[in-house]
């Protein structure tokens, strides 16, 4: 049987986690690996959220927000694009690859987005294979 | 306007800008800044002798360059108040000490040189923006020799020229002072155009009708081509005056021009612009020998709008539009609680849309007066004083400005009024002190733990 | 190779699959590119109503038209297009296709020249006199006589030599092992 | 100094009916203290034609190129029009396009090339306004061409396709570099309009109207010549001018030169070197008016 990663989906409450809901009420498919929490912002996030999720079993995090320029809360979006970059670049250390964390942009109106960046990032995953974290 | 500013409970504050707010709703603080007239308009009679007199002579922004004005000045005849002012930029006296002509022309001893910008304070409960729109500049776009060719013209200065108050008196003509016989009107300038704008202006292909319709009434036998991609005539009324054009004689050809030129090809063509078009109903293109084009220009937002939002703190949308908090079920308000729009600055419009907008902006302010009272986000943030080091992060974290620091506490304090609940100022805080609602770390740990069982 | 639009089939979903070809579907069929094509009053379909064929899935009229082999690759079309469709990648696209479906029309001489360009092309190097003399020779060699005045200006003033460009044995080897490796790739699809 | 990798294309190669464009562009980069290095073993671009008979390869034909550019360096200039559209069009295709990338770069690898890093191609035209500037080629002007008016052409495909360096309809790279020159640029509304390319040999008829355009909008602002940067619509404009004036009983004798030797004859170079003797439009007005 092949490998079926666990996605942990954070999204933002007006654009994506609006968007999500948008593919599903426009009936599209997409990959069942992702699990969704939301959030009211992407800059709500915390790099712990996203550690915690790897431990407890993620096999990749993806988080969703607004596009620049269109935050419901003018630039938490902005704050979630220097966050969310940094933790990627820490992963490794953790011995974590960076491709299992991803940021995108999704707005209320681009389920068919959604569809396609939960689809990708559900064949990267795939790709990536189990995440084994190091003992200890 | 006349009737606003007689009004008692409206105090008009013209020729002013806007240069900070804050405070929530229920209790904004806005400082106005108001520009020098350098005229007292306690004291003018607006008898205009000055404006006779002035020997400085300049581009009128009003007539779209069609006319020239003097350097003290009405800015267009239905002004309010109806007071001249003098452009700094343009006035030799102000420029450089010299001439003083209207001043000394001045019956009402009305002219002074020596008004500073005021800046006044204004406390009020709600705010509506209704900046409006700014036309298109054509000039980019070679293709249709905009600037090059004098007789081609934007709407706008079709509308002044149509104006009887305007520079021609009312009167279509074109620059050598003949009437044309023969006017092209081309959709879609700088509209549905991924190079400028990519959205539809939705007032041209009515303007452009009107046009046409006006252009027989004026000017009997005058041969009118309308050029469109689409007809796009909802609204009351609309489809009907369409068809009533249509039963005058224009011409309507379905395409959009490529290109006007002054090259002729054959003796029919001389002395005219030509405007190459596909007729897309017959597959061919069509050279239109006209005397006069006719650009209906796209609704562009402000050119200061992102200023604009900024000061308000409020959103645009990607195509420079103030953003409403929702494009269907709430077009009038903003993401700040207390500031509403109105008009072409959220998005081009006509004018009963405008109205109805303003209309219903006006309404949600009283509702907010009548009822006393605001409702709050109940998601909003909370600080746990004894746990907050005095770090400011948080501070710079808040689009809203809600987070304030009390300098003798040493914390920092949020106030709740302001407070969206983002959550961002809860994620960046180091000690953990900020709670955001609804959404507290635990909660949304345990989601995951949950989520990925 | 360009995008795979869902819900486009048949001739409209090859032609979005082509580099350059997936800008039809937003076309609102302006007449842009027509209007400013200085060569769309000779096509036997202008510009636009290629767009609207392809998109009405009539292949075998498309492929077959004169319009494709009339474009001067100016690229006016492109920029003045309002909706950001390169029409003139368009019409290299369909060219290409015309030509591998064996419809390129025969009313122009257009694709008999590009052949014949390509021939020297993929050789390394183009001979301009012998590049002429073959296409002339390969459609109408009477046409080349009314060409004298103008070979003969080129002639009298050193420009057209009979001397060839030639690459050094290893690049001309390099060079076909490249194409030959093109020819393997794209026979396998 | 500046040095820059060369890429001459068929026409202008020292084989090709525009030789004088590159003989001419040489003697001018000498002056200006710019070194053109040749790239070694270059194979034609493919142009446009080889696009519509074989797709792949003419991508694979542009890519050698580049392959072999990157190797020498960031950048390569060219004097060609379509050379330019060409490299630069792969150049974007391969960015666009990953799965073309990969074909191109699996028949690449058979030739034991690889092309990764990416070359910028640039107009000769553009170099000389944007690294040299106005000011640097005024300064080497011995012979100014004052009063000399000339028609600015820059043809279609150098600003068109997006990635030009000027404005697509209203460049005025030209002109500047004319006015440097002492010379007077002349009001030309179909600077950027098509020549009819290389449809002058399968479609003659349409070529030869384009043509008749373009002279009779040159002549209209007064101009003495014509300057073009590409030498298919050099070759053109002249060597086919009689033909358009048989077929429209025009008399036009617009003699049309590289904006190279225009820039020689400015800099007080031989008309020899500048291969002035291979106008076939006798540019007997231009040469006059430098004394």
């Amino acid at each position: 049987m092949s490998f079926e990663p666990k996605i942990l989906g954070v999204l933002c409450n007006w654009c994506s986690y609006a968007g999500a809901d948008l593919a599903g009420t426009s009936r599209m498919k997409y990959a069942p690996n992702i699990r969704v929490v939301r959030v009211m912002c992407s800059g709500r996030v915390e790099p712990a959220f996203i550690l915690k999720a790897f431990r407890e079993g993620a096999d990749g995090v993806l988080v969703c927000g607004c596009h620049p320029g269109e935050c419901h809360y003018l630039e938490g979006n902005y704050k979630a694009a220097r966050r969310i970059p940094l933790l990627r670049k820490m992963l490794p250390q953790f011995g974590i690859e960076e491709e299992r964390l991803r940021l995108d942009w999704v707005s209320a109106s681009e389920g068919d987005r959604f569809v396609r960046v939960v689809n990708e990032m559900t064949e990267t995953v795939r790709r990536l294979g189990p995440l084994k974290l190091p003992e200890g | 306007m006349a009737s606003v500013r007689s009004h008692e409970n409206i105090t008009l504050l013209s020729y002013s800008e806007v240069t900070e707010v804050s405070g929530y709703a229920g209790n904004f603080r806005v400082k106005v800044r108001k520009k020098p007239r350098y005229v007292d308009s306690t004291k003018c009679t607006g008898c205009g002798t000055c404006q006779e007199k002035c020997p400085i002579q300049v581009t009128s922004e009003f007539e779209a360059g069609l006319a020239r004005r003097k350097a003290i000045y009405i800015p267009f005849p239905q002004a309010v108040p109806n007071v001249p002012v003098i452009d700094p930029a343009h006035c030799t006296y102000l420029l450089k000490g010299k001439c003083g002509l209207c001043k000394r022309v001045c019956e009402a001893a009305a002219i002074d040189y020596t008004q500073k910008e005021e800046t006044v304070e204004i406390e009020c409960g709600n705010i509506i923006l209704a900046t409006g729109f700014e036309p298109f500049d054509p000039t980019p776009m070679v293709e249709f020799g905009y600037g090059r060719y004098p007789n081609v013209i934007t709407a706008i200065q079709f509308e002044r020229m149509s104006n009887a108050s305007g520079p021609t008196g009312g009167k279509i003509l074109l620059r050598d002072g003949r009437a044309p016989q023969s006017v092209a009107i081309l959709h879609c300038v700088g509209s549905r155009d991924e190079r400028y704008h990519k959205y539809c202006s939705r007032v041209c292909c009515m303007y452009s009708l009107k046009f046409a319709h006006l252009l027989h009434e004026k000017l009997p036998g005058c041969e009118v081509f309308q050029l469109y991609i689409d007809m796009r005539c909802a609204g009351s009324g609309y489809e009907e005056f369409y068809e009533r054009v249509q039963r005058e004689g224009v011409n309507f050809i379905r395409g959009r021009a490529a290109e006007v030129t002054d090259i002729a090809e054959g003796e029919s063509e001389r002395g005219k612009l030509i405007v190459i078009v596909e007729d897309t109903l017959i597959r061919r293109r069509r050279r239109l020998p006209v005397d006069m084009v006719v650009l209906s220009t796209a609704l562009a937002p402000q050119a200061d709008a992102g200023e604009v939002a900024r000061i308000f703190s409020i959103s645009r949308k990607a195509d420079g539009f103030f953003l409403e908090k929702h494009p269907k079920l709430d077009p009038i308000a903003t993401s700040t609680d207390g500031i509403f729009i109105a008009g072409c600055c959220q998005s081009p419009k006509d004018i009963p849309d405008t109205v109805a907008q303003a209309a219903a902006a006006a309404a949600r302010v009283l509702a907010l007066i009548s009822r006393g009272i605001v409702e709050t986000e109940s998601a909003t943030a909370c600080i746990d004083e004894k746990r907050c080091g005095g770090c400011k992060t948080c501070l710079g974290m808040c689009p809203y400005k809600a987070i304030t620091f009390d300098e003798p506490a040493k914390v920092a304090r949020i106030n709740e009024a302001l407070c969206k609940g983002c959550g961002t100022c809860a994620a960046a805080c180091p000690s953990g002190a900020i709670t955001s609602r609804h959404f507290t770390a635990e909660e949304i740990m345990s989601e995951i733990e949950g989520v990925l069982l | 190779m360009g995008a795979t639009v869902a819900g486009s089939k048949g001739f409209v979903g090859e032609i979005c699959g082509l580099p350059g070809g997936e800008a039809i579907l937003t076309c609102v069929q302006c007449g842009t590119c027509t209007g400013a094509c200085p060569n769309a009053d000779r096509m036997d379909y202008t510009p636009s109503q290629i767009i609207a064929m392809v998109r009405a899935g009539l292949k075998e009229e498309v492929l077959a038209s004169r319009a494709i082999w009339y474009c001067l690759s100016c690229y006016l079309c492109t920029v003045r297009c309002p909706r950001g469709v390169s029409q003139t990648r368009l019409m290299h696209a369909l060219g290409y296709l015309a030509m591998k479906e064996g419809l390129a029309s025969r009313q122009t001489a257009t694709p008999a020249m590009y052949r014949v360009f390509s021939h020297y092309a993929r050789a390394g190097s183009l001979p301009e006199l012998w590049f002429m003399l073959r296409f002339y020779l390969k459609t109408n060699p009477l046409r080349a006589l009314h060409l004298i005045p103008v070979a003969w200006g080129l002639l009298r003033r050193g420009r057209l030599s009979l001397r060839t460009r030639r690459l050094s044995p290893a690049a001309r080897k390099q060079l076909d092992s490249i194409l030959q490796k093109a020819i393997a790739i794209r026979g396998k699809e | 100094m500046k040095e820059y990798t060369y890429f001459p294309g068929c026409s202008s190669s020292a084989e090709g009916g525009a030789r004088a464009f590159t003989s001419s562009l040489e003697a001018v980069a000498r002056v200006l203290d710019i070194t053109l290095k040749e790239l070694p073993d270059w194979n034609c671009c493919g142009s446009t034609p080889t696009g519509s008979v074989d797709e792949l390869g003419a991508f694979c034909l542009a890519a050698r190129n580049l392959a072999l550019a990157e190797k020498l360096g960031p950048e390569m200039v060219t004097p060609c029009s379509a050379c330019y559209v060409v490299f630069n069009h792969t150049n974007d295709y391969l960015k666009r396009y990953p799965d073309l990338k990969g074909r191109v770069g699996e028949a690449l690898a058979a030739g034991g090339l690889t092309y990764e890093k990416g070359v910028k191609v640039r107009h000769v035209l553009e170099v000389f306004v944007q690294d040299i500037g106005e000011e640097a080629i005024r300064a080497k002007v011995v012979k100014s061409l004052t009063g000399l008016k000339v028609a600015p052409y820059y043809g279609c495909q150098i600003v068109r396709p997006g990635f030009g360096f000027d404005h697509p309809e209203a460049p005025t790279a030209l002109e500047r570099l004319i006015t440097s020159l002492g010379a007077e640029p002349t009001d030309f509304p179909l600077k950027t309009r098509c020549c009819g390319g290389s449809l002058i040999i399968p479609e003659e008829d349409i070529a030869l109207d384009l043509m008749r355009r373009l002279l009779e909008s040159a002549a209209r602002g007064g101009a003495e010549c014509l300057v073009t940067v590409c030498p298919l619509c050099q070759t053109n404009l002249d060597a086919y001018q009689g033909m358009v004036n048989r077929k429209f009983r025009t008399e036009f004798r617009m003699p049309v030169l590289f904006f190279t030797q225009l820039m020689g004859l400015a800099f007080g170079l031989g008309e020899k070197e500048l291969g002035l003797d291979r106008c076939v439009v006798p540019p007997g007005r231009v040469l006059a008016a430098r004394t």
